[in-house]
């Protein structure tokens, strides 16, 4: 599984078409590719954002995507995976998360991705601080997601 | 050797400090660390915490040289 | 719903971005975009395919993809969606089809982009040849899904 | 006016001919245009068929001007 934190802007196009070049062409290989990108919208709440400041634990960051990607691999076998995710400044229309699966038949990739931003956003060490206006606030919670299963407190077992 | 403590987020703000490092006399959980800097009061349900970098719980172990983080509900992605 | 259907190979990547930009840029008001990309592999079945001729059933097929996409908007009221499927001949590594959606929230993108090509799959009058080595076959059937119930045999109701 | 008949893929080959135009005397479902072009036989179980582009069943209605269409099971995707 390759994970990249980025801080600075990324185009995640450009990172896709370079990611499936190497080191040959994933796509031939694997028909099905299943992503996921989150952008950080203008608005949230009705309320326009002017930007996001996104804190995480660095090392704790990877080892926990790691971990995601080794438990989706169990129920969902994809070949090949990549989480990129920005820290720092952020402003909107940036990436936030892109998230992409590569596998031979199309349900590893969908159920791969699909888990993977899940658990991502339930298990992931990020905190989001919005600046709307003058004032700054941490984000409490992230919306639900499509009704996956997931301990709403992660524990190791 | 030492225990080391990280706060991050909203809670790096509240507590005031990024980071400390206790002595590790009388510490076995994590809840025990989290009395010592919070004048024995118990790990409340709204807080995560970790044992070097892996999710743990409040009864989890923790040993000398350990790191042991505490941090609100994520919010990535 | 945007629909195209490509008798040349086109990128992927470069069609995004181009989508997105127009007519304002997407994904600023609409964070969460989930896509699904189906790429000719270079083998099937363990043996090399040269090419594949793909046959379609001209306006049937963009009335039944139209409609595939106000179905799936009733249980997954995404914002914006795109699907691009290729025609003719096509060779390994060529982009088959390409699904996106999007929406404020990942739960609707998710679940519109894949029962979108699970429906794509089991009804847009799409056939493929294959060409292996001198012999050439229609495929039979597609492979399953990840689960989604769909009916074998669709009947207009 | 007539009933217009066509034919995809696998279909196509083995039917040897594209569409065809059939007069509606008679007819009143897809099965009897199946019946006209194949010497009374029923519609198999292993094609599917459209009205005027939209997916139809062997008992559903057609109408003089009507395009029908015969096709295997779809593998696009």
């Amino acid at each position: 599984m390759e994970i990249q934190l980025s801080e600075t802007p990324f185009d995640p196009y450009a990172l896709l078409r370079d990611f499936e070049r190497e080191p040959d062409h994933l796509r031939a290989h694997f028909g099905a590719a299943s992503l996921f990108i989150g952008t950080m919208r203008d608005f949230n709440e009705g309320e326009a954002v002017e930007s996001l400041w996104l804190e995480h634990y660095p090392r704790m960051t990877e080892h926990e995507l790691q971990r995601i990607a080794q438990e989706v691999q169990q129920s969902a076998p994809f070949k090949r995976g990549l989480i990129v995710h920005r820290v720092g400044h952020i402003v909107p229309g940036e990436t936030i998360v892109l998230i992409g699966t590569w596998s031979c038949h199309r349900a590893e990739a969908i159920t791969a991705t699909s888990r993977m931003i899940e658990a991502l956003k339930h298990r992931a060490p990020f905190w989001k601080k919005e600046q709307r206006g003058t004032k700054s606030h941490w984000v409490e919670s992230n919306t639900s997601g499509s009704g996956i299963n997931v301990a709403s407190k992660p524990v190791k077992t | 050797m030492s225990i080391h403590v990280r706060y991050f987020a909203s809670l790096r703000e509240t507590m005031g400090r990024i980071e400390e490092r206790l002595s590790p006399e009388g510490i076995v959980t994590v809840s025990d660390v989290w009395k010592v800097v919070h004048q024995g009061e118990a790990f409340p349900d709204h807080l995560l915490c970790a044992v070097n970098m892996a999710y743990a719980k409040p009864d989890s172990p923790v040993q000398d040289g350990d790191e042991v983080a505490f941090f609100p509900f994520v919010t990535g992605g």
